[in-house]
């Protein structure tokens, strides 16, 4: 017997009030340990289903179940970072990473260790005292990715955390998370753009269609993890990039 | 408890029963007789400790009686009957005034002689005072009225002007600005209350040695302060009411000599603390009449003249 | 039920109020010329009915009026400081004062100037209600995001362009919390006003006169029911400025706006 | 001569209003039992100068210990108030009764149940300053930024923590403004409380019973010079909260921060 | 004898207070008509140098001259995508385009219409009506971006304007701007992330430092205008992008 997936998404649509619906009939049943990435053009729902998964909003058809529970219930397991940095503006970079640690009680001690680490991790060490308005956009949604590590969830949902940044950030960046997930197992659900990361980090490849947000394909990864940097230059790799970015390149029109 | 029920005071020999007077203003010569009273010891040798509790703007003399937190309190007769008709049981035991020092001031500029004169303008006095529906009736006038708030900018500024006043008090003011004040004394208007101090029933019920003790004292106070002896009562008032210059309170006793505010007009009987049954029956009947009641109300149940000493006993009828 | 309980709530706590009245006046004996009880205030306020609904009228009128001088003028006012830091710096003091000095000293010019009734009561309710707007306007235009100020910037908006279309619909949030100061002070304001400018025939003025009417002849039920027509003519007030937030903020200010 | 602006700028202004001041006197024949000259006000704060001294103690101690009652209780129970729109349905009407019904309605009540003086002052000024402080949080609290929320509910904040640590600083420049008008008012709630409760015993009343002996005693530039005291007391209030804005929200608010 | 540069960054240095320099010593002369991207690690001062050119803040050192005259002076003829939308939440979607046209008051009609062709531009020809909180972060980008273009400004500053898009929707607003640049042309201040893009656009690419932000490298990409989308796979593209990635690697360590 296997175990029940972490999560599942049956038949789930959603629509804003009277409005079209904004995603139809998303079945995916995802195992734990696993790296969703959402692949689709703007505006097709991607940060919608995110949003669904963790409960901040309900579907208007369908059902979602994460972790055998409602995705309300199963907040405790999961954690977003979000399109925009959303930080508190009143708060210093280090307390805005220490927040949800120190709203969940964590010992004093190790959350400053904590934070310390992830803002290193970030590259952000120097930055802890600096108040939000004083940091690039591309800070921003790095102590944004600080805050979600340093809470260690079971399920990750990121929502473009590196759109804002370079290209050798970036990388490095996919490199250290794919690092804690290894020592750290948990289930990610990454939306991004950028089609070699996508490929890069996941299990499977999710690619979504606009108006309504659909399926369009599901695009299994085979390579096995660790992954080093240099699989992006193998011919396995490009092939399958190639592929997922004409699945992508179908869905528009 | 906040009840002012008679205990005695620390540490003294003779226990002395303590006793709240509630004044219905800020210490002025108007309470120059209770202030006599207290300082020349009148009180202390009736057996009373005497506190004169100052009012003000909001002091409430009658409710604070009848919930106990003052014994005595000062006010006009008919404050006291529309207080019954209220359901507050207060009594009336002795009068500080015969004739209410209130009164009508205008500027001699104004053309206005008499009541009359009144009809049709506009008078600053406190809205639902008995005397004003009262005196339109005895009159035949009608009058506008404007909140009463003290102040006497309004009445400089405006030669028309016709404002409510106490005849010892505010005529100075303006005289010494230089208007040409005329009044009217308001018991002139038709309708004439007592100034008098009062207790709560039941209280007179269970200590009638004090009402009668406190009664008598206060008299006694009251006849040596209109007889000029003012000095040191003025000097108690005055360190209570820096406002209370020499000059100002010279004014206002001879007011209430000059006008028999205090002991009342001799040739028709009256005295220092005297209250006429016949008088009170009257008043009821005429603020009867203007629906000031919203029940009936009996001179029994508003006054009680078994206290007064038998110098301010009205003489018996018929004389 | 559940679509009821907006109504039901308030009704619920307000018989839980009017039952611990009752009980408290019963426990420690307090009588009805201190605090009467609630059926007491109602008989009174129907006992005194024609008095009061004239009353009403004259107050009603002094309140609009002043609330809608004081919104008006209060936020013309913070516009005007909003122009410059200098013009803030020099006038704002002075407002101040305004709203500082108590109205009674300030009374007695009002009448001489405007004379007694309706404009003086209308000036004393302005003078009270005027400033929650100003201060509350002021530290809206002072609030607003600087990125959006940098994209007039680049607009090349003219100072009197950035009011009109930034720093007023983003203080909107603050200037509608002072117009609902404003409007629960307006009846106030006009009672105040009648009691300092007002004049009566026939014994019967605004609220005001009413109030100190029935102080002076220790109706004290009937001064609470005067007390509470304020209270309703203030909910008038506060419905009407409710809609207004409504009307002008739900579809996109996050104090109503819905996120699904 | 930049950095004297701010000072000087008010200075001129003053100047300018009381150059108008006297000009207008003089026109319209305004005489000084309506509106003294500014110098006729300062001889009679001078000439009273023991008695207004030893009455602004009083008052002051009535407006500061009011003026905290009200921000303390206000903001308290704009907490209370945001844990649930239940709570907020329930009570909300009533704290608009309260602060609704006229203050010369209640203050009877604080007379007879507090006694005169101090603490009945404290209640009054409590009663004229809190709603401000009640509608400005509350409103603050409900218009936090939703997309905040929503990181509170995805840390699992408690409703107390999302309070604490979200709508309560959120909602601090609303918080301010409504203790900016608590301010300004605070000394003429003392002043009315000193009015309506205030005893002179021994010959000592706050500045609200100078107002009333000089207004009864036609001592109009002392009457205006009581005013006066209003005003400086009121702005030690607004430097107060000045500072206070100053002090919590220059790090990081768009009202003070300055992005170069 | 040459046209003047348009813009001209001489010595130009900043620094926020008493902190480190954010840009130091920055050289730079943009001839009219030209497209410079900006490319350099997150927090290398690169939307600080647009805010610079702007004259939204002043520089700490050097001197900056656009068009002959101060930053400042010059605003009439720029205009600026900022980082994050900065749309009014107040206004809809075709209100918020229309506002730099409105407070520059042009005439209503035309303007309406321009704000219509914007929108369908930007594939937003629907949401016309919708409020900002209604929008996905993508398409909230996209309504700065036609607010922009429908300006027409001579200078156009555009900071990572592209970076919430999918690559579909970006390579066809790629195309969309050099459309527009080649009717009309604008010089442009372009800042990215993708060295592709920068590439694909540009006259120039400045490789940014970081700490402080110094001119590392200026490349010149000699393809002419128009740049057709097969250029994209062309060696000599290709060649060049590997150098500009090379060279942006560099600045990291
Ligand atoms: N107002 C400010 N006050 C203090 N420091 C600031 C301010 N604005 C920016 N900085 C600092 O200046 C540096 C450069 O910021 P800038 O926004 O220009 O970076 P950037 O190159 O645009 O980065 P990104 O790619 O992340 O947007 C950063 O280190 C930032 O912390
Ligand atoms: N609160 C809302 N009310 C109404 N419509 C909404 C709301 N939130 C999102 N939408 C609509 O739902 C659709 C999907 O939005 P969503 O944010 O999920 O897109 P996305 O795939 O994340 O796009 P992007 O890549 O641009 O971030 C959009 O058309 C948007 O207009
Ligand atoms: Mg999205
Ligand atoms: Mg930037």
């Amino acid at each position: 017997m296997t175990a029940p997936p972490i999560v599942q998404l049956k038949a789930t649509g959603k629509r804003f009030g009277a409005g079209p619906p904004v995603l139809e009939a998303i079945n995916l049943e995802v195992e734990r340990g696993e790296f969703i990435s959402l692949i689709g053009p703007s505006g097709c729902g991607k940060s919608t289903l995110l949003r669904l998964i963790a409960g901040l909003t309900p579907p208007t058809a369908g059902e979602i179940i994460v972790d055998g529970m409602t995705p309300a219930n199963a907040r405790e397991e999961v954690f977003f970072v979000f399109q925009d940095s959303n930080l508190l503006p009143w708060r210093r970079v280090a307390a805005n990473v220490e927040l949800p640690l120190m709203l969940r009680r964590d010992l004093t001690l190790k959350r400053r260790e904590r934070v310390k680490a992830m803002l290193e991790l970030v590259g952000l060490g120097d930055a802890a005292e600096k108040y939000p308005w004083q940091l690039s956009g591309g800070m921003k949604m790095r102590v944004s990715i600080a805050r979600a590590l340093s809470v260690a969830p079971h399920i990750l949902l990121l929502d473009e955390p590196f759109g804002a940044l370079d290209e050798m950030t970036r990388d490095h960046l996919n490199e250290d998370l794919l690092g804690i997930r290894a020592r750290d197992p948990f289930t990610a659900f990454f939306v991004t753009h950028s089609v070699a990361e996508a490929v890069f980090l996941s299990t499977r490849v999710v690619v979504l269609s606009a108006n309504p947000g659909r399926v369009h394909r599901v695009i299994t990864v085979p390579f096995p993890y660790p992954r080093p940097p240099e699989l992006r230059e193998t011919p396995e790799f490009l092939q399958l990039l190639a592929e997922t970015s004409r699945e992508l390149r179908a869905v528009r029109h | 408890s906040r009840d002012a029920a008679p205990k005695p005071a620390p540490g003294g020999a003779p226990t002395l029963t303590k006793v709240i007077l509630q004044t219905d203003w800020y210490a002025e010569p108007e309470h120059g007789g209770f202030y006599l009273a207290l300082v020349k010891g009148y009180y202390r040798e009736a057996g009373l400790d005497v506190e004169i509790s100052q009012g003000g703007p909001n002091s409430m003399p009658p409710q604070k009686v009848a919930t106990g937190a003052a014994t005595f309190a000062l006010g006009r007769s008919d404050d006291v009957a529309i207080a019954n008709s209220r359901g507050i049981p207060i009594v009336m035991v002795g009068a500080l005034m015969q004739r209410d020092p209130q009164a009508i001031m205008f500027h001699r500029e104004s053309g206005i002689h008499t009541f009359k004169d009144l009809d049709g303008r506009n008078i600053m006095a406190v809205p639902g005072s008995t005397f004003l529906p009262i005196m339109e009736q005895t009159y035949h006038i009608k009058v506008a009225v404007t909140p009463l708030d003290f102040g006497l900018s309004r009445f400089m500024a405006d030669k028309n002007f016709v404002q409510q006043c106490f005849i010892t008090n505010e005529p100075f003011y303006v005289r010494k600005e230089g208007a040409k004040v005329e009044t009217l004394l308001l018991s002139d208007s038709g309708f004439s209350p007592y100034r008098v101090w009062y207790a709560k029933r039941s209280y007179i019920a269970e200590h009638p040695e004090v009402v009668r003790a406190f009664t008598a004292a206060s008299i006694r106070g009251w006849r040596e302060y209109v007889a000029g002896d003012t000095a040191e009562a003025n000097a108690r008032i005055s360190s209570l009411n820096p406002k209370m210059d020499a000059e100002f309170m010279a004014y206002s006793v001879k007011a209430m000599q000059d006008f028999k505010l205090v002991t009342g007009d001799p040739a028709l009987g009256e005295s220092v603390g005297q209250i006429r049954r016949e008088r009170i029956e009257h008043e009821l009947k005429q603020m009867a009449g203007i629906g000031q009641f919203e029940r009936p109300v009996t001179v029994d149940e508003v006054f009680d003249g078994r206290f007064l000493p038998p110098e301010a006993q009205p003489a018996a009828p018929g004389k | 039920m559940k679509r009821h309980l907006p109504w039901l709530l308030p009704v619920a706590t307000g018989a839980l109020l009017i039952a611990a009245w009752y009980g408290l006046k019963r426990l420690f004996h307090v009588e009805s010329f201190v605090l009467p009880a609630p059926d007491e205030i109602l008989t009174a306020a129907w006992r005194e009915r024609r008095a009061l609904i004239s009353a009403v009228g004259l107050t009603a009128q002094g309140a609009v009026l002043g609330f809608l001088a004081a919104v008006g003028v209060g936020f013309g006012l913070s516009m005007f400081l909003a122009f410059s830091i200098r013009i803030k710096q020099s006038f704002y003091p002075y407002i101040l004062i305004l709203q500082m000095t108590p109205v009674i000293i300030l009374a007695p010019i009002f009448v001489l100037w405007l004379g007694q009734g309706l404009p003086s009561i209308v000036a004393i309710t302005f003078m009270i209600c005027f400033f929650p707007v100003v201060a509350n306007t002021t530290m809206g235009f002072i609030s607003v995001d600087r990125n959006l100020q940098e994209l007039f910037v680049m607009c090349n908006a003219t100072r009197s362009q950035e009011i009109r279309y930034l720093r007023v619909p983003g203080a909107m949030p603050y200037f509608l919390t002072g117009v609902k100061i404003a409007g629960t002070l307006a009846p106030i304001g006009a009672i105040t006003g009648d009691f300092l400018a007002g004049s009566a025939q026939n014994g019967v003025g605004g609220i005001g006169f009413m109030t100190i009417t029935y102080f002076s002849q220790l109706k004290t039920p009937a001064l609470f029911a005067t007390g509470m027509i304020a209270c309703l003519l203030g909910f008038l007030f506060v419905f009407g400025v409710n809609f207004l937030h409504w009307f002008l903020l739900h579809q996109w200010h996050d104090s109503l706006v819905r996120k699904e």
